[in-house]
């Protein structure tokens, strides 16, 4: 076996120097009763050349690229520089484990520190942490941070309008004080319904999540959001899961965001059946004790040279144990490399670029429909690269399977996680759509 | 005595290179994208001037050459297991099989999306439903979940499904023990999870016993959550009868399953009366640990718990696989999607290459290496528990901390002489640890030089006590500033002012 | 003075690694190849136990992990264009784009077979011709064969073309006229094509002078073939003339493209009157160096050479791309099949990406990089030719050398300082030389670096002379002893008696 | 730009320092009517999606993989482990070129070292050089340096079985003194013709060229033709394309070859039209300053620790210039660097059994053959991957053709490149083809 160097020998001088007579006998500590007598029932073992035909098969079994595909909810379908991907091979960046060790892991920590800076830069934000697992389960971390600074304060609110994954997760980590979290509604313009929202804060409050955009594809208007909710002296928690929107949107932080958590897949390039996902955190400077995860600080070495650590790791579960801010350990680090490798490369002219062609082409799409009969904007607000249809000729279930039929995937059906929205179908459009991928789309809806 | 024969390190040239900030200057661009091939809209027309960003302030511009030399230059500082023997305790710092990145992004995978339509993504879910079953089956378990995306986020998930299990009964328990000897994301997920958490002292043989989980056990203990082999790399060779002890007062037991690799094949903790355990997938199943993920903590049950996992379950229809989201019972979602796919395929790549053959032999020679590097170490440093070892061995510095010779002078010292560390300070139990685990895919001979280094180490503790202090010498960087890191946070860069 | 300030380069931590062979032990294994679904032959039945090896005696024995840390530990001793400023003159080590090594391995081009009927591998012939296209527009040329596999073969290969032109003419001529500046490979093909070498002086200002030519030439100089800009850097401006010369007696004007990253998209050699030119795609076109090749030399002529081209050519038909091997005026095949087509395709994605609109640009950075380093380090450098320069620029150890600092010392400095060497001891024309290329992709902070790095060794040789001997000091292995390794050749591995 | 860094600013700076206006002035030294007053045609800049589109459109415009294909002929398609690719990816490798500073340059050095090294213990010869282009040019300059040795002795036989492109390239370089290359003949066994060969073996012979396996896959009987070379006095040169079958067969170095070129492709993996290629090269210590290309010999470093450096460089053209042993220069270090590391990977055990393999197949494929109507086995004597069948149903143009159709590609045409040959297919099998591939292929032959 290729990956297993010992050999007959190594063994047997092994095995006397430890002085058992076999490799059975390393085993004798685990009572006989216990110990599996026949070989696991797995598949038989598979050469290279096998293994290769095997997951090609696999791989090949997903059927996508036979569609014209406008499915985003969430994880997008963006571009990433070849570059990306050959510093992601680099043994010693993803070989390496996290950087316990700082004096031979400075590349993985200056990375980090570079990814921290970056992040915190385009949310407007103070500062950032190493990552989290992705955008739900930081939101629902926020959720939690929020309520240790709010001590007394432990209601939740959160708007109907944030990812529905998003609200799952949190509702799973506060399965123990359901009624803790609370729905805000949502209206008629696809935002936090302001009404709704000013009879629900109270000092009870921890804080309100929103997500901007939000599900729906809208932008909140986060400035008054920021203002009911400080008044409140609850936290306002900002989420996303279409980070590519702050590069022409200003970052949550400057509309005075407490905590912005989110998904940063749409930096990674990959979709990836949606993982590995990269969870993006960030908060403000005085709640950093309170701040789950890890985090990467500047230094000094023996000699005064600048080096870098990780730091402020008494908030962690391997010093602090049941007392941690988080049980979170390893996190998504390899992801927020490539994060960083991705945003260094777009930079501040490309990102904003590639935002605006998001933008364009979105628009474009929504200029289109607007002129098809039989189909309508659901919403009148700004909206990035994502939007609600509403289809007045048909359910939208069947007009999404004519296009289906047609080999076009007309984004996702709302219905399954808004009831309310029985014939609406949440679009997406990435600069990977070219201008006849959509007339494509527009023409289709027009014979469905 | 010259301390470096034998040994791989040495110093070569490497590289100063400055925050990616400052090498920024203006105008440069590291992009490259089509021009728009619809009409370019205006961004402040949409959204109104206010919310619409001048530029991203202060965000680097970099070309594509100073990009990779910057990230290229990073990457060598670091230390991978492609460096070199890195014998980080309870981490399994196995070898990362190659094919396995590269199959991983196949173009197939890569471009799946779990909002596709289920006849859309055969592939990848085909792969989901296989990974399950040999997990489970390795385990002895009855189902699993792969939706966690760590370690930490496994046991949380499986205790949330204890909790939801006592719940259903109607039976709100609000305990969780958990030994000395435990990692600290153990206590930290039981708090997480809303459980008071209670320590259980392991014995003098580094075992936890039957008598002192009686002892600790009553109806409100929700479940025992132990690590087996446990972190001293001891196996609890009670475990049957703890589980009877366990399963008496209505508690279940749980499985931190970080030390896998030692049991694979051999043991299934299903076998001994666990009813939940998380594996770490960049542990056992060689996924890559990425300097520090994302990893993989999937959840393998017995059929008891098997209602609660997490939403969706994969399940297998006439018409192929699907996604059942009408699980009633279920604790819901505790990932966005389904969990960590790449990392999956890895593991799935790695399971299908070793095969029913190899799997059983990767723990046998984890086993193996670490009994001969125990073996040949023992006389010099001190081991605190003689109770054999499984996949990892634990010494202390005692022997050398009277010389003036700690723990972490012993793990820099190792730095400087081309090794990784072993992970120090854990587990808590044992004073000023040092946890070794070589894993399978060391060669004798890389045992050897380790062991060897780890002998003239003693031997220079006696010499020249002094000299440990100034270590490392050669790494790019040496002993970095923990307190002033910690005194005076600088978390980011800022522009000068 | 601190001479390290501002430099990249320091120490690190590298590994010591044996050769492959003393890594290996009986019965270990890097490989995983499927069983035989066909009947498994005995070799010695079908060939006779005499004919079969036992084994191959003393061929190494490894796991993969094994290999793959041994190979990687090897590359962390190298220095390439990734790890910093690699300004080797005459060698164009510009930045190689990640991309094109991403699309070199497009599966479509990997399994594509020199033997396959045109019609399954169109692909692979349209990038032929359409890079023959790019590469004649950009030289002012007619024709293109890509067969060569690197700038040496493309000179033999372009100075066979001559010879079949006038053998054609009846015509045998029997000198080439190569300057005095030539690179080695220059008059190494004309000897290997049949020539006598016929060395012309060039004159103070580092150019060829008409007069000089004039004098050399006769009806047996089948070509004048020269470097332009020359190996000194300098463009020839007395070209034009020189080749009237030339044609005049019935020569034909060799230009060795190894320059051609000064001129692309600024001036054209074909309108400068030269008949023939190769190019190195591994220097002007951004392919990787390799650490030695492979490389590509592509050969563009004017159509009076046309006919003699190598077989086969490529062609336009109405049902596709065609080889065709009708050309009986052709010199004949080159090398095997067409060429180093992975090569064509990291250059024809290369030209694609720079297009119409960068190509130009590139030229006129690297000009104004090494124009930039000349006006910075020609007060404390010698520089032997005042003349211009385009792309690279040729100083010598004058200055220095008084001081008991020569050239070998400098470039050793460099690398301690984290710089790869300049060219050295080359153009053999100038005594001692340092020819430095920086290409257009380094940022003017990294010549600025280079520069300052090269004002501090001149200080040094000033202060502190002596000490240059025991450079370089930071590398994995200090000088190496070149006078032994000639002396006692070992050129290879052998097994302990 | 994304490959050039010079800002705006930049570019002043750096003209001013010069002191000229601006860049164009920088090109004053090229006479105005010498300077191109247009842009170049060159098509428009690409971006990298674009260019991802651009090149995938045209490797997907390579038809070949909805083929089963059975062809060889000098270029095979081998399996290559993943772990080769990961170490060509390697910055520090691809990126460097000739180790001119061995200091900064021992990665390309070891590993040279360790190629010279495995190539010689494959092959059972003293020596063997850094690479030469390919297994043709190698071919060529074995040739030449015969001459060089040969002194006097300038006639060079090779055999009509040798690889015709290996010819093909040998007339070339020997172009000048056509009458010195002399074929000599094949006999009814595919192999060289003894009486033949003994016919033009005089004092004027400075080598005898032949393949093993030669182009018609058929082994040659070395010693036998060892003997009659070295009793005339001449030198004997080995080629081959097919390097595998050393990994059953002797090296020629065992029955006294002097030069053995060849072509190494097939330790590459990819075919990719036929290059990247390695070209072979080694020969006895007594012949080492007549050998051309690049050594790389072991020595000390100033410190006595082992290093490596390019030696014996006074055969070379940067040194001796017109009287050095070969032009070449740059070689194919990398593909040098991937044949090391699959050679160490596959290594003693994993070779003879990717051999047997390759052998079995063939054997299966010929007993099949055997079996049917109407085709026969060309020549009797023994192969290892590749063989001749004779069509005695039809032409071979004609069967081809028929199995083209059904999406089989049978080998290659003899008769382009041996006339004789008219009704013969020259075909292939390796480790890639499955029982079934070639099962299919004996049935559609017996169909055709
Ligand atoms: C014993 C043990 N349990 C749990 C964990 C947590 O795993 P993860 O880091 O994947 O969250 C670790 C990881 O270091 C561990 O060693
Ligand atoms: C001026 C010049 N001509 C020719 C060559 C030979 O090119 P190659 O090494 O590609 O054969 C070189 C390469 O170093 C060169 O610098």
């Amino acid at each position: 076996m290729r990956y297993l160097p010992h050999t007959e020998d190594d063994i047997r001088l092994m095995l006397d120097q430890i002085g058992v007579g076999s490799i059975s006998d390393l085993f004798g500590s685990i009572p006989a009763s216990l110990r599996l007598d026949r070989p696991l029932d797995l598949p038989p073992a598979l050469s290279e050349p096998e293994l290769i035909r095997e997951l090609g098969r696999l791989a090949d079994a997903n059927r996508q690229n036979e569609y014209s595909r406008f499915v985003g909810a969430g994880i997008y379908d963006h571009f990433a520089p070849a570059m990306v991907d050959h510093i992601l091979l680099r043994s010693e960046f993803y070989t390496a484990y996290t950087p316990y060790q700082p004096e031979v892991s400075q590349g993985t920590l200056q990375a980090i520190f570079e990814y921290q800076s970056l992040i915190s830069l385009l949310m407007e934000m103070e500062i950032t942490n190493a990552s989290m697992y992705d955008g739900a389960t930081g939101c629902a971390e926020a959720a939690l941070m929020a309520r240790r600074i709010g001590r007394k304060r432990k209601r939740v609110l959160i708007a109907r309008s944030v990812h529905p994954e998003f609200r799952r997760v949190t509702a799973t980590y506060l399965a123990n004080d359901p009624d803790d979290l609370v729905d805000v509604d949502v209206d008629a313009h696809g935002r936090v319904d302001p009404a709704d929202l000013e009879s629900k804060l109270d000092e009870q409050t921890a804080c309100l999540i929103v997500g901007h955009p939000n599900y729906f594809g809208v932008l909140e208007d986060l400035d008054a959001l920021a203002g009911s909710v400080h008044d409140a002296k609850a936290l306002f928690v900002v989420t996303f899961s279409e980070p590519l929107a702050f590069g022409l949107l200003h970052g949550p932080g400057r509309s005075g965001a407490d905590i912005v958590a989110g998904e940063g897949q749409s930096f990674l390039g990959a979709m990836n059946y949606g993982g590995p996902s990269l969870g993006i955190f960030s908060t403000k400077d005085k709640y950093v004790r309170q701040m789950p995860g890890r985090v990467c600080g500047m230094t000094e070495d023996a000699d005064g040279r600048r080096g870098f650590v990780l730091t402020l790791s008494t908030r962690e579960q391997h010093i602090r144990r049941e007392k941690a801010t988080s049980n979170i350990c390893t996190n998504q680090g390899l992801c927020a490399l490539s994060a960083t490798v991705f945003l260094s490369l777009m930079g501040k002219q490309g990102l904003r670029r590639l935002a605006a062609l998001n933008l364009s082409k979105a628009e474009y799409l929504k200029a289109r429909i607007r002129e098809l009969s039989g189909y309508a904007l659901e919403h009148d607000g700004p909206t990035f690269n994502e939007f609600v249809i509403r289809c007045e000729r048909k359910p939208a279930a069947d007009i999404h399977r004519a296009l289906y039929e047609k080999k076009i995937l007309a984004g996702v059906k709302l219905k399954d996680d808004y009831p309310e929205f029985g014939s609406h179908l949440l679009v997406n459009v990435t600069e990977t759509h070219g201008r006849e991928d959509i007339d494509r789309l527009v023409r289709a809806l027009d014979e469905a | 005595m010259n301390m470096y024969e034998n040994t791989p390190g040495t110093t070569g040239l490497v590289f100063e290179e400055p925050l990616i900030f400052e090498r920024s200057r203006p105008g440069r661009m590291g992009y490259s994208l089509p021009a728009s091939d619809v009409p370019e809209v205006d961004p402040a027309a949409v959204y109104g001037a206010e919310r619409v960003r001048e530029s991203i302030a202060h965000f680097p511009e970099v070309s594509e050459p100073e990009t990779m030399r910057h990230f290229v230059r990073l990457s060598q500082w670091n230390y991978g297991v492609d460096s070199g023997f890195y014998p980080l305790g309870s981490c399994t710092m196995k070898y990362n099989p190659k094919i396995n990145e590269t199959l991983s992004r196949l173009p197939g995978f890569l471009s799946s999306h779990p909002s596709y339509p289920a006849e859309m993504v055969q592939g990848s879910m085909e792969l989901i439903a296989a990974l399950e079953c040999m997990l489970a089956e390795i385990a002895g378990m009855d189902a699993t979940t792969l939706q966690p995306s760590a370690g930490a986020h496994g046991e949380l998930t499986g205790l949330m499904l204890i909790r939801a299990y006592h719940l259903d009964r109607g039976d709100a328990r609000t305990k969780i023990l958990v030994p000395d000897s435990a990692h600290g994301t153990n206590p930290a997920s039981s708090a997480l999870c809303g459980y008071k958490v209670v320590e259980v002292k392991s014995g003098q043989d580094g075992c936890l016993h039957p008598n002192a989980v009686a002892a600790a056990m009553d109806e409100q203990v929700a479940a025992l959550m132990i690590t087996n082999p446990n972190t001293l790399g001891i196996f609890e060779k009670n475990i049957r009868e703890i589980a009877e002890i366990v399963h008496a007062k209505g508690g279940l037991l749980y499985n931190d399953g970080a030390n896998m690799n030692a049991l694979m094949g051999v043991a299934r903790p299903g076998d001994m009366g666990f009813d939940v355990i998380q594996y770490n997938l960049h542990k056992t199943m060689s996924t890559p640990h990425g300097g520090g993920g994302p990893g993989s903590g999937p959840v393998s049950v017995k059929s008891v718990l098997e209602p609660y996992l997490p939403l969706p379950r994969i399940v297998r229809r006439e018409e192929g696989f699907r996604w059942d989201w009408d699980r009633p019972k279920s604790i819901g979602k505790i990932k966005g999607f389904h969990g960590n796919f790449g990392v999956m395929v890895r593991a799935y790549a790695y399971l299908r290459e070793m095969g029913r053959e190899h799997v059983r032999e990767a723990a046998e020679r984890a086993v193996l290496n670490a009994n001969y590097v125990r073996s040949m170490l023992k006389d010099l440093y001190h081991l605190p528990y003689e109770t054999a070892s499984m996949h990892e061995v634990v010494f202390t510095d005692r022997n050398q901390k009277d010389r003036g010779v700690v723990t972490m002078d012993i793990a820099k010292r190792l730095l400087d002489m081309g090794f990784h560390a072993p992970t120090i300070y854990f587990p808590l139990v044992v004073h000023s640890a040092l946890m070794i685990e070589p894993t399978e895919t060391e060669s004798k001979e890389s045992c050897d030089r380790f062991i060897d280094a780890m002998r003239r180490i003693d031997e220079a503790s006696r010499i020249d006590p002094q000299s440990f202090q100034e270590y490392p010498k050669r790494t790019f960087r040496r002993r970095l500033n923990e307190v002033l890191a910690a005194r005076t946070p600088v978390l980011r860069w800022k522009p000068a002012e």
